[in-house]
């Protein structure tokens, strides 16, 4: 799960990490009420969950309370990335000395959280890690032991050098730990930390996703969800037991398994089609589940074929076919539908198919050179 | 033989009350798999298809010898459970739940190795050594014994894999689900270095998919020091960037973990890489000299 | 330092553990007005640090308004090995069906908290670790990972075996960690735990002590010391860099050192005196903890002779003979001072003490033989 | 030679721009002890008492070569320096600070146990190896070479004992404050072991008081594997129970830890108890033949 930035700052100060303070707007209007007359200088932020939003136009520094709604009208409805702006956060303009890069991820091969800064901050730091990757100075910190304050100390050191700052970014390195772990972050970021001219630091940008599966226990961090369409899809399949991520082809999968299912999208690829989705279903025979896929995927209207691939393992084909069958029944498909199913008693699976008039198939490739010759004849 | 499990092993069941972990008890019994005990905290005395129950692993492993453990416990507790099996002394744990959250688990690994405990997932099917022991969810009836190390991130894909080997004569000598999640137990390299000192394995496939690199480290340990025949497959060549697949740990984030990378790798390796399942049987054939 | 009851069930009810409902009361009058007259069972308990209050009479267990006044009237004032008892908790009573103890320390010899629980609670758990020690459960807790939920449940096992309880009971446990930790504490005890008829288990009496040297980062814990007379005397030595414990002899010690402090009552001890405090004054040789020194001895009535015994080390014996006769300048004792003094520069500090018309002596056996000696001549 | 430092010890100090650390590196340098840097974060570059400053111990340790580290950090922060010190692969670390907190002690000496790093303290005087190196705060001048090793628990207690055995003729190898807290460092039967293999102590003085059991190990480990002469002298006959004398760690608790018990326990392991620190030296020179 992702949060914007203004919700990310809204976190990093309540562990105490000095951020510019922001007003958030979702109209013109509203910054029209809430921006005073004072002639300072601000910044317009676009709250999108993409990066690369300083690039679209969707950062601007004006002075003045004219200027600010102006660039809050061109900001709010633009379009970065497949995003359109609905929220802008306006903060107080920081005369900035430097910028940094502090940001946390969990990593796979070490099985611990790494500390990442780098004086190289304000940009984008993938292109700095492909880079200069020495530029980017890393360390591991131990799960279980945490962020020591040495190390804290020590990767402030790649920063700073002036005992004042040093401990400023200690403080703030701790405090963002505490954060990474408090809510079970996957990563955390701070691009850019800041040296203002009055030698403050502080975090004029943040960044911040989270585990899914540690949504369970924190409930403060799953209240701030906002979510796209395409995400609110995702997740309306997600409280259904399914996984479903929408693209942009013509062949709607139902697969029991992820990476069978992420298979038969590569397969559909490999012979020339294009899958409209990723669908995993489960290990149930539960008709349900394939009555709400159905459901989901025939929303999209670009699905020309439906292609259900089941590999019967401990659910038996012959299960799986008769809740197949029980939901074909109940949805009137108005799209030709390819059914395989293979494994554990696929004999009797396919014979049920059969009697209900489809002509189902044995095997992947013979499934997807099906679906994809059906989705052309259709179109 | 194979690896890690075979007929010697002694299984117990975390979670064995519950209604997956009793389910697949009974599949794994009837597999032949040799079930010594359960474990359910204030149940001890109760049995569960025939199988005694524990209120803890240490009093499973103290009064049953079991060295394995299968978890079937529910994700919030499960890392937890794994806790348990280790400082119990168990020393292959394999943990079924799905859901358990990152943290825990570089907690939990951390923790494990300590006590030399081998882990296995979580959010895995687990493995099986054909004819002689199942711990873990597999459909015991697609495997067939033989020479074919399989090593595998995914389930179902795994078993239509193992499903096409068996189908075209190739049985398997011990077969592998590490699991979904971003963080797991045994993965590639240690596995290959199983079934390269395994002599019962003559070839080894190796199922990956998006997320992390840990196909790459597989190619170049691979290409440094395993002699035996490998064949690799990887899924999500289709996938977009920056979305969870399924599983916890295939997800392709900023540009990395892209099935064209890893597949890349395999292929600098000198590992043959298959285009869709199907295509793996015939590979290993040619390269181990069927 | 110490807290009473009703403090430590107040923190446990924060951690959520279930515990006894109590009103504390300070005198009879503030009972009656805060005890409702509806015929109940309560339990009348006196707030002390020392254990053994039960065999002492200071918990009353009665029914009804009139007797919990009277109870109330009968222990407020009572003397419980040298503490008067200022304070009560009327809690209501509960039926008992059975008493457990739960205790946790930090364990000097595995470096780690040792939890220990017994299915012999509501008694004196130092008999029965020293009578039946096997009916105590001892788990240490691996000071970085902390109370794993297994250990905690192992740990109830121990008590329980129906699921229910046993969920009570290691919630509890992992509760109880948790505060210990947080608290810096140094000892932890429910005794008894209590399984009540209605199968709840609550905890009925709580302990604990905390670590002196985390105070500056407990607040809160901090904010909850109430002193006793001699300990408010120790407190305030504390304040000033003075290490002072009251004892009931006639010779009034000033060390430099703990340890040496120690060895000197000792040594007073092993021919024939009797120690009147413990008093370490560290190690600068700055007159003026010699002048707090003297004025905190000298607040003992019985105190008859003072010895003065410093080891001079990197603090040289000249230094420190200049800054005792400032101190002893400064105050005019009625009652005989010796001074020993030893170590680096010795000659020179004796000279200066004899230059001030006293007469020094080199060897602390001498000192304290001498001491004894005023002691006894002055009485 | 002695035990844990000598000549060839590379020492640094951390906290040596504090008072208390520049005071005594200008102790320790003029005894002799060859002080190779110190650490203050954010302070490179500054020079101490003719010492460089480092901001990090690893930075000291690297180009230094120091294997020693002296500690004189504020309580807040000295558990965290003591981590420092050991996750730079310091090999014996001094830890002088009084009042860190035993939850932080007990983390510390876990985390460093696994780095192989040897601790002496908190809240101790050091250690001294008479005219070689000093690593503390001791006074360097009451010691005299020789070849008796002084183990203890107390401070000015330890000058007064060794200030005695000096006076009598007997010389030290090495003389170590192993602090006053509960939880520390090297304790009683490390150091018992580490003299009994040192050819130059010919004879060892342990200094115990009151609390904990350290003294009742001490004496069992030495009936057990000490063939050197051991004399013992106890602190605090005279202490009343439950209260803390000076030290945090010398507080009778509960009945345990009286100096009784542990006096008893020497007597019961054939060790001679000195009933005053000037006894001690006579018998050492009855106890070894001198």
């Amino acid at each position: 799960m992702k949060i914007f930035e203004y919700q990310a700052t809204g976190l990093f100060k309540k562990y105490g990490i000095p951020v510019t303070e922001g007003i958030l707007c979702s109209s013109a209007g509203e910054v029209e009420a809430k921006i005073p007359d004072d002639g300072k200088s601000r910044v317009v932020k676009a709250q999108v969950y993409s990066g690369g939003r300083g690039k679209a136009g969707g950062v601007k520094v004006v002075t003045g309370k004219e200027a600010t709604v102006e660039a809050a009208g061109q900001i709010l409805g633009m379009k970065i990335k497949d995003f359109v702006v609905e929220k802008i956060l306006i903060t107080e303009a920081v005369t900035i000395e430097k910028e940094y890069y502090v940001g946390m991820v969990n990593d796979r091969n070490t099985r611990s959280v790494i500390l990442m800064v780098s004086t190289e901050g304000g940009v984008d730091i993938e292109e700095v890690a492909a880079l200069s990757p020495s530029k980017i100075f890393r360390t591991a910190v131990d799960p279980v032991v945490g962020l020591m304050d040495w190390q804290a100390r020590s990767a402030a050191l790649k920063l700073f050098s002036e005992p004042d700052l040093l401990r400023q970014a200690s403080g703030i390195l701790s405090a963002l730990y505490r954060l990474f772990r408090d809510t079970d972050s996957t990563l955390t970021e701070i691009n850019p930390l800041v040296l203002t001219s009055g030698k403050k630091i502080v975090a004029v940008d943040g960044k911040m996703n989270f585990d899914d599966n540690a949504l369970y226990r924190q409930p403060g961090i799953l209240a701030m969800r906002e979510t796209t369409d395409t995400e609110a899809l995702e997740i309306e399949a997600e409280g259904k037991g399914l996984s479903y991520i929408k693209l942009n082809g013509t062949i709607g999968c139902i697969v029991n398994g992820a990476g069978l299912a992420m298979a038969t999208m590569d397969m559909i690829k490999l012979y020339g089609g294009e899958p409209a989705n990723f669908l995993d279903i489960g290990g149930s025979s539960n008709p349900q589940k394939v009555i709400d896929a159905m459901d989901l995927l025939i929303r999209d209207k670009n699905v020309k074929t439906v292609l259900i691939n089941i590999f019967g393992g401990i659910t038996r084909c012959d299960d799986v076919a008769l809740g197949l069958i029980a939901a074909l029944k109940k949805i009137q498909l108005a799209i030709p539908v390819v059914v395989r199913l293979s494994g554990t008693n696929a004999a009797e699976g396919l014979q049920i198919i059969r009697d209900y008039g489809l002509q189902p198939v044995t095997s992947m490739r013979e499934a997807a050179k099906k679906a994809i010759e059906l989705s052309k004849t259709k179109s | 033989m194979g690896i890690l499990i075979n007929k010697n092993s002694k299984v117990i069941v975390q979670g064995i009350t519950g209604r997956d972990g009793a389910f697949h008890t009974a599949k794994m019994k009837a597999y032949g798999t040799n079930i010594t005990g359960g474990v359910s905290p204030g149940k001890a005395g109760l049995s569960v298809e025939g199988v005694a129950v524990f209120n803890t692993v240490r009093d499973a492993v103290e009064l049953t010898g079991a060295d394995t453990s299968v978890i079937f416990v529910p994700a919030p507790f499960a890392g937890d459970a794994i806790l348990e099996a280790s400082y119990a002394g168990v020393e292959l744990v394999v943990c079924i739940t799905e859901g358990i959250p990152v943290h825990d688990m570089m907690k939990v690994t951390d923790l494990i190795k300590r006590n030399g405990t081998m882990l296995i997932g979580a959010n895995c099917p687990g493995l099986i050594t054909p004819d002689e022991c199942l711990a873990g969810i597999m459909p015991g009836n697609i495997f067939k014994k033989g020479s074919t190390g399989v090593i595998s991130r995914s389930g179902t894909l795994t078993y239509e894999v193992v499903y096409l080997l068996s189908e075209s004569g190739l049985g398997q000598s011990t077969c592998i689900g590490v699991g979904g999640d971003p963080v797991s137990g045994l993965y590639f390299t240690e596995l290959l270095e199983m079934f390269e000192n395994d002599p019962e394995t003559e070839s080894i496939v190796l199922i990956g998919e998006i997320g992390g690199d840990a196909e790459e480290q597989a190619a170049q340990f691979i290409s440094a020091g395993i002699t035996k025949p490998v064949v690799a497959f990887i899924a999500g060549q289709t996938a977009p960037q920056g979305k969870r697949m399924g599983h916890a740990g295939a997800i392709i984030s900023s540009g990395t973990g892209t099935a064209e990378e890893k597949i890349k790798a395999f292929i600098e390796a000198g590992v043959p890489v298959a285009r869709e399942p199907a295509e793996i049987a015939d590979l290993i054939k040619s390269g181990s000299g069927f």
